[in-house]
């Protein structure tokens, strides 16, 4: 398994050095089966068309006790940069723990006046390729999600079948797209998040039966940034994502949507661009969220095996809740720096707070607050006496002004159909009011002659305070 | 309707708050707004639930209007609002409440109906059960109607029972009917009826020179067997204990026309006696936006802490421990004149109650001769 | 006290009363405590065996007071104190209330109930109903519909305004010159239902009398609907909740009360019938369920203990019947219940069904 | 003090001759100081005209252990009956424990034909005579009190002044009385009690400030007898005093009669016409009377020093009960024979019972139960209420027979007087209830069919109704 982490710290630094490049890049992972004296080994190639490396992101590797079981911890690295004549070839040992004494140069070989750049870092290990390669596949899968801009990716594996014959077979590969101006990473996360639910985050094709259409679909997101020191900018971005796979009832479920109706939502976690295990200060951050402001439970949030896993209460039967969440600098270095966890935890629940809040606002009636929720009982009751009343009006005009005024058709309406759509009125104004901030309530409507709240009681006043016209002796003048 | 509605309900430009007597229709008028205003912010861009704006009915809202030409002063309500809001949760069901009980007098409205309190309940336990679990909440409810629709709880087609009586030197007439001489109806007085809006259209007639206010009915048949009211040429009403609307309604009825007889008022000697006063003379919270608007100022005649020469002392009691409640709330009424307060302390201080029939150990005739001779010395505070 | 008692007049009651201190004061004289005996009378017995002698007007013992004990010799007080009062009220021919009279000495009578009983004592020994006394109870009851009398010399014509409630009189024994169309009397429980029946005009519709006693009828109503139940040879009905209370209400009514068992044979309404509600009612009308409430354990003992007066067993076998089945059901539900639906149900379906129902049982 | 009890036995053996005889008789007590080889000794000499002695009495007399302190044991006897010729005397030596040692027989001598009996007996002590006389002075003095029929008791002390010169001094004489027909034991003991009460228990002289006439004493007595066995019948006889000392109101009450105000009782006790501490079988007796049937709460019974003293709560303030208990054998034997404790208590409790009723009986008022003194605080209400009644009547020939009946003047009465008069008819009737034994009151005439109060019903039925202002709420509309 120490292969397989070597090569995502290594997909993650050429991504790095392909975002610090500027220019539309190119990241290939080439896993090929090799057989040496009747062993068989599996050489794995990561190439990235990105700034040349300067080296000290693999002197400063790290590897686990256990990583040399079955590989030699040899790296063989060719490297060049934009203004580079030559291409460099090192060897690095990392079983050598002292970082400069890892590296052993070899010859060069020169450039021939071609102008480019980029990198290609390849070793081999004992470990069987089909296992790296399923690795590979889903690591690069997430990072697909991320959508970035200029970075194209390809996963290509070298197999030879029984007669020795070699096949390549390209696992994944994306195109470059072209930024267009309103885009934005968040945005591109979205997006990319959307693919991913609409298959069912396993599949490689989108699930029609679920997700003909988009409209199952409501997304939000969220941004905070924070200047940590310098020009150093950190920012979280966060989508969220319910699906509502309605379409999907039990009745015409098919096993394979089957995944769809659980009530978890594992989170995916980027750093820098690159899919990560959730780091602690966002397992806090997700902690303290106030869910119940947006209706949501969470039964259990377990951090098994590297991902945050939530376990919803009381979510309905056909939904689910996707949470994508990326943190990264602004400045792109090579290795990464990072540090302020608390800035962190800071951003991450800001993000999400904001990205919730977009939900609920843009969508009517997404994440209500239990509160609304507990309103919304009373609005079948209200809707029946509005419209009883409207209806057990014997002035024909004051019928008429009521149906106009909920744009309904003059004349006879049915009760049932006044009373739908007083109540979705209602529904309405209750998800409405669950979306403004607090504070910001209906108050204005009602016409305080003197000031704001110095008159109001708590509730039992109101309650039970008063006698009726019959008891005299609680006089409390 | 929208401007009626904000003239007339909303922004009233008085400084009363008062529930008026309307007919059905202005009633059903005002629900009607109620319900446009309703839809119409729930329509609006800007969707909402309105708070439902009723006026507040307790001491904080309480102001004293003293007359500055006249001894006349009584309590009101002011505009402050305490609100029906759907939008708190443990007010939401009382939102709902209010609207449920508008609806159900609209229907009754309509039908140009009367329904009891009682009834009421049972209809709104029926429709809506799981709001309306005891009286208690229907009767509360119909006063949250009413301090929002300004409007009395009689309007709202609700019939109160009666329980005011008057007899006495007074013609009474409804329009096209009989005139009924209150002067010849019996021992049990001429009953007062709980319908305003007739009581609001009689006709008067009188030739009394006083208005005798009497907390008890007992003592109130004693003096109009003993046609009291011939010997002092009065008027005798009684609301049988704390008064009811109707009562007080009537009783200043009869003071607006004819506003030179003064009102005097016999009561038992204790703080309960006086807080029945009190309701009669300056209108109380616990009626609501229905209480001050009929104030009337009544004068107390008896029992007051000079007559207890006359009652022995077997014929006193304890105050109960209610007494001393009332006392305290009495007591601490900014409205209340001095030489009352002082009549209060007295009661307290001696720790006892006194009442008017206390005054029969000096034979049934007695209390004639002494309402006379009080009245005649202009012997009330 | 055999027999049916004339009715005394002031002066007989007066010359009683003299005979009464009279014989006091004898004993007095002679050095021994005065003796009172007080006979007992009873509505009812808990003995459903038919040799039971309630309601046959007999004393069923006597309390004799003497001066031995102390409870007697209060109770001899406040007898003597609210006779002195009695003696005034006939001489000087005025008339108070148990109220006036327990008002008049507080702190001695130390309670309502303790006039009452005095009151009830001295109409025992002087053979006499209570108002043979001058002594009256505010009447709470309540009267409309085709009737029309006078009282000491006032008219009283409901007829004028038949949904119009009156005031029972107070003075019953100066009621005169009844003169009435109505084809039967209906006396409600309470006013709630009188209300209801006034609003839906009910007697401009139906040519009858309605009473309400509001709740417990006091002496007055029920001297009232006596007096015209004898008067006008109609029949009667009641209609009261679908619980013990109102079943005992309605008993109070036929059978009169324990405390003034004495005067039984003047205040009961024998003729009376019972026309609702009935628990069979709830489903025959289908009420909705929310207005219907189990029996509480109180209830329950109060069916109980109604279901062994011995005058049910011996007069009203039916309605005690009717009784155990409310036990059996273990429901009960007010008249209100009966509006629920449609305001006017009651007066346009379940009162006209009912009536008709009744009165060809009666013929 | 021992020679005081020996004395007090010795005289109380001389009562018993005297009563054996018959006739009337005297006893003389003489005190003399002598002086015998300069040490000072008192000579008691105890003499009665009685019947003479067997001299059983002598050997049985008992002497405590410290009885020969001040005195040699000695006794000099002198006796002759009325059929004898001569006179015997003896020596007894009490010190000699065995009865038949005790007697020593001294020479005769003749009686000249003289016929008469008696018995001198006589010893001299180491004793003060001062003291010893005091002694004797009080024990004859509670003697007296019995007033004895025909026997005289006299003292007599002898004492020489510093001159040597013999003075004679009678300290108490009384006269033989002829018992008139009508009298008896216990009319003599409450005669005596009369006179000690008017002496305020003390004095020689009767109080004439507090008792000018005897209308302030209620005296009551009993009697209770009954066979013991054979001829043999025991005999209580109690007398019971009640002085109201009205005249000596606080104002003017001298110091010297402030012990008549004093609330206790010492119950004065006597056993074979000689006074004698308390025994306990009367002790038993008189704790356990139900004193509240009489108006008397004893705060507490001591036994204190050989005497009962009573201390009542609640008694009026002027007033003293005295109390005096008598229980003699019908039998008369020298020495008296007594047993019968069982029986002497039950005696003693029915002769008190009958003296407090004998004394309710006799006096109006008097010893009233406290039942009855509650039910007394009705009469002013019932006077007041019948007064009316007869005064409020509006028939004159009914008011006049009234007031015939009460014997009062035909005519205007006044209230007040009326109302007194029929007050005190019923007090007095009240206590007329109060004397008759339980259980004979009016029942027989009643004929109750039933118990008594069950059937007894709440109030409610009738008074349901409007009420004031307490039952404002009702809902029932
Ligand atoms: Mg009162
Ligand atoms: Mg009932």
């Amino acid at each position: 398994m120490e292969v397989t982490n070597l090569s995502k710290q290594l997909i993650s630094l050429a991504v790095q050095r392909c975002r610090l490049s500027g220019d539309p890049c190119r990241i290939s992972v080439f896993l090929r089966q090799i057989t040496v004296s009747d062993s068989v080994f599996t050489q794995i190639s990561i190439s990235d068309t990105g700034v040349g490396s300067c080296l000290k992101e693999f002197q400063e590797l790290k590897i686990g006790y256990n990583g040399f079981a079955e590989w030699d911890g040899m790296l063989s690295v060719t490297t060049t940069s934009l203004g580079d004549s030559e291409i460099f070839h090192y060897k690095v040992n990392l079983k050598e723990n002292a970082p400069n004494k890892r590296l052993i140069k070899l010859p060069s070989s020169p450039k021939k006046n071609a102008v480019f750049s980029g990198t290609e870092v390849s070793t081999s290990s004992a470990e069987d390729m089909e296992l790296l390669l399923a690795d590979m596949s889903s690591f690069l899968r997430k990072m697909i999600i991320l959508k970035m801009h200029n970075i194209a990716i390809e996963l290509v594996a070298e197999s030879r079948d029984e007669h020795g014959l070699q096949h390549e077979k390209v696992v994944l590969a994306t195109e470059l797209t072209l930024p267009s101006p309103k885009s934005s990473n968040v945005l591109q996360l979205a997006s990319g998040l959307e693919d991913y639910v609409c298959k069912h985050r396993n599949f490689n094709e989108k699930c029609q039966s679920c997700f003909s259409s988009r409209d199952n679909l409501k997304v939000g997101n969220g941004q905070a940034c924070r200047q940590k020191h310098g020009n150093d900018a950190l920012t979280v971005e966060v989508v969220i994502i319910i699906s509502d796979n309605e379409l999907l009832g039990p009745s015409n479920s098919s096993p394979s949507c089957l995944k769809a109706f659980e009530s978890k939502t594992e989170v995916l976690y980027y750093r820098e661009f690159s899919p990560c295990s959730v780091h602690q200060s966002a397992v806090k951050a997700l902690g303290s969220i106030k869910w119940n402001k947006y209706g949501l439970t969470p039964r259990s949030i377990s951090d098994e095996e590297n991902s945050l896993v939530f376990e919803w209460e009381n979510l309905p039967p056909n939904t689910h809740i996707d949470i994508a969440l990326h943190s990264y600098d602004k400045q792109v270095t090579v290795p990464p720096l990072r540090q302020g966890i608390q800035l962190e935890t800071k951003l991450v629940k800001e993000a999400i707070s904001l990205a919730l809040d977009d939900l609920k606002e843009r969508y009517t009636g997404a994440l209500l607050s239990d509160h609304a929720l507990k309103i919304h009982n009373y609005a079948p009751d209200l809707a029946r006496s509005i419209s009883g009343l409207i209806l057990s009006s014997n002035d024909p005009n004051f019928r008429d002004e009521c149906f106009s005024l909920l744009g309904m058709q003059i004349g006879n309406v049915e009760g049932e159909l006044l009373e739908k759509c007083i109540k979705g009125k209602i529904i309405s104004a209750i998800d409405m009011n669950d979306r403004k901030p607090p504070g910001l309530g209906c108050k204005a409507a009602v016409p305080f002659l003197f000031g704001d709240d110095h008159f109001q009681e708590p509730e039992y006043m109101d309650e039970y305070d008063e006698g009726e016209e019959d008891s005299c002796n609680l006089m409390d003048f | 309707m929208w401007e009626l509605f904000q003239s007339s309900l909303l922004f009233s430009h008085q400084q009363l708050c008062y529930a008026d007597i309307l007919s059905p229709s202005q009633v059903r008028a005002r629900i009607e707004v109620a319900v446009l205003n309703f839809l119409k912010i729930l329509n609006s861009p800007n969707p909402e639930i309105t708070d439902l704006p009723l006026t507040s009915r307790n001491s904080k809202n309480t102001n004293v209007y003293r007359g500055l030409m006249s001894d006349n002063s009584h309590i009101f309500l002011s505009h402050s609002f305490s609100k029906r809001s759907m939008m708190r949760e443990n007010a939401a069901k009382a939102f709902v409440r209010v609207w449920k009980v508008m609806e159900m007098c609209y229907q009754i409205l309509v039908e140009e109906k009367r329904v009891t309190q009682r009834e009421l309940y049972y209809k709104l336990l029926c429709t809506s059960s799981e709001y309306f679990s005891s009286q208690t909440q229907v009767n509360r409810t119909v006063q949250d109607v009413v301090a929002l629709l300004h409007c009395s709880r009689y309007s709202l087609g609700i019939m109160a029972s009666t329980r005011g009586l008057i007899a006495g030197r007074l013609l009474l007439q409804e329009p096209n009917r009989e005139v009924v001489d209150c002067s010849v109806c019996g021992s049990s007085g001429h009953p007062i009826s709980g319908d305003l809006s007739m009581l609001e259209s009689l006709s008067m007639k009188t030739d009394a020179r006083y208005i005798i206010v009497i907390e008890k009915h007992a003592i109130f048949q004693r003096l109009v067997e003993d046609c009291f009211f011939n010997q002092v040429p009065s008027i005798l009403i009684t609301a049988k204990g704390c008064p009811d609307l109707a009562t007080r309604f009537l009783l200043h009825k009869i003071t607006k026309a004819f506003p030179n007889l003064p009102i005097l008022a016999l009561v038992d000697w204790n703080p309960a006696g006086l807080s029945i006063l009190c309701t009669f003379k300056y209108g109380s919270i616990g009626m609501g936006l229905e209480a001050y608007k009929y104030a009337c100022n009544v004068r107390w005649l008896g029992v007051r802490g000079d007559d207890l020469q006359l009652i022995p002392e077997e014929s006193m009691a304890p105050l109960k421990p209610k007494d001393k409640q009332i006392a305290k709330s009495l007591t601490s009424m900014e409205i209340l004149p001095d030489d009352y307060k002082e009549e209060l302390s007295l009661m307290v201080q001696r720790g006892q109650r006194a009442e008017i029939e206390a005054l029969y150990c000096h034979g049934y005739d007695f209390l004639g001769k002494y309402l006379a001779k009080k009245i005649v010395q202009a012997d009330y505070i | 006290m055999e027999g049916k008692r004339s009715t005394p007049t002031p002066s007989d009651l007066i010359q009683k009363i003299r005979e009464f201190s009279r014989s006091i004061l004898v004993d007095l004289c002679n050095g021994r405590s005065p003796v009172i005996f007080i006979n007992k009378f009873r509505t009812y017995c808990k003995n459903s065996a038919e040799n039971c002698f309630c309601s046959s007007n007999v004393p069923v013992g006597a309390k004799v007071l003497t001066l031995r004990k102390q409870p007697h010799a209060h109770r001899i007080d406040v007898l003597l104190r609210v006779l002195l009062i009695v003696q005034q009220l006939l001489q000087e021919n005025k008339h108070a209330s148990k109220r006036d009279i327990y008002y008049t000495y507080p702190s001695v009578f130390s309670d309502q109930s303790v006039v009452d009983r005095a009151i009830n004592d001295i109409c025992i020994v002087l053979k006499c109903s209570r108002h043979n006394l001058n002594v009256v109870s505010v009447a709470k009851g309540l009267v409309m519909g085709w009737v029309r009398y006078s009282e000491g010399g006032k008219k009283f014509d409901c007829i004028s305004s038949p949904n119009t409630a009156q005031p029972v009189p107070v003075q019953v024994e100066d009621v005169q010159d009844i003169l009435s169309f109505a084809e039967y009397i209906l006396v409600v429980e309470k006013e709630s239902v009188f209300q209801r029946l006034a609003n839906d005009k009910f007697c401009s519709l139906n040519r009858c009398i309605v009473i309400t006693g509001r709740g417990y009828p006091d002496v007055p109503t029920r001297r009232f609907l006596r007096l015209l139940a004898e008067k006008l040879h109609i029949p009667v009905y009641c209609l009261v909740d679908s619980d013990p209370y109102g079943f005992d209400i309605l008993a109070t009514y036929r059978f009169g009360s324990l405390e003034m068992a004495y005067d039984v044979e003047f205040l009961c309404v024998p003729n009376i019938c019972w026309l609702g509600a009935f628990t069979s009612d709830y489903e025959k009308f289908a009420l909705p369920s929310q207005c219907l409430l189990p029996l509480t354990t109180e209830d329950k003992n109060k069916i109980e203990a109604l279901l062994q007066r011995c005058y049910l067993q011996h007069e009203e076998p039916h309605w005690r019947l009717e009784l155990q089945r409310m036990q059996e059901k273990g429901v009960k539900f007010e008249i209100e219940a009966l509006s629920v639906n449609s305001l006017s149900f009651l007066t346009k379906e379940y009162l006209p069904s009912k009536i008709q129902c009744m009165s060809q049982l009666v013929r």
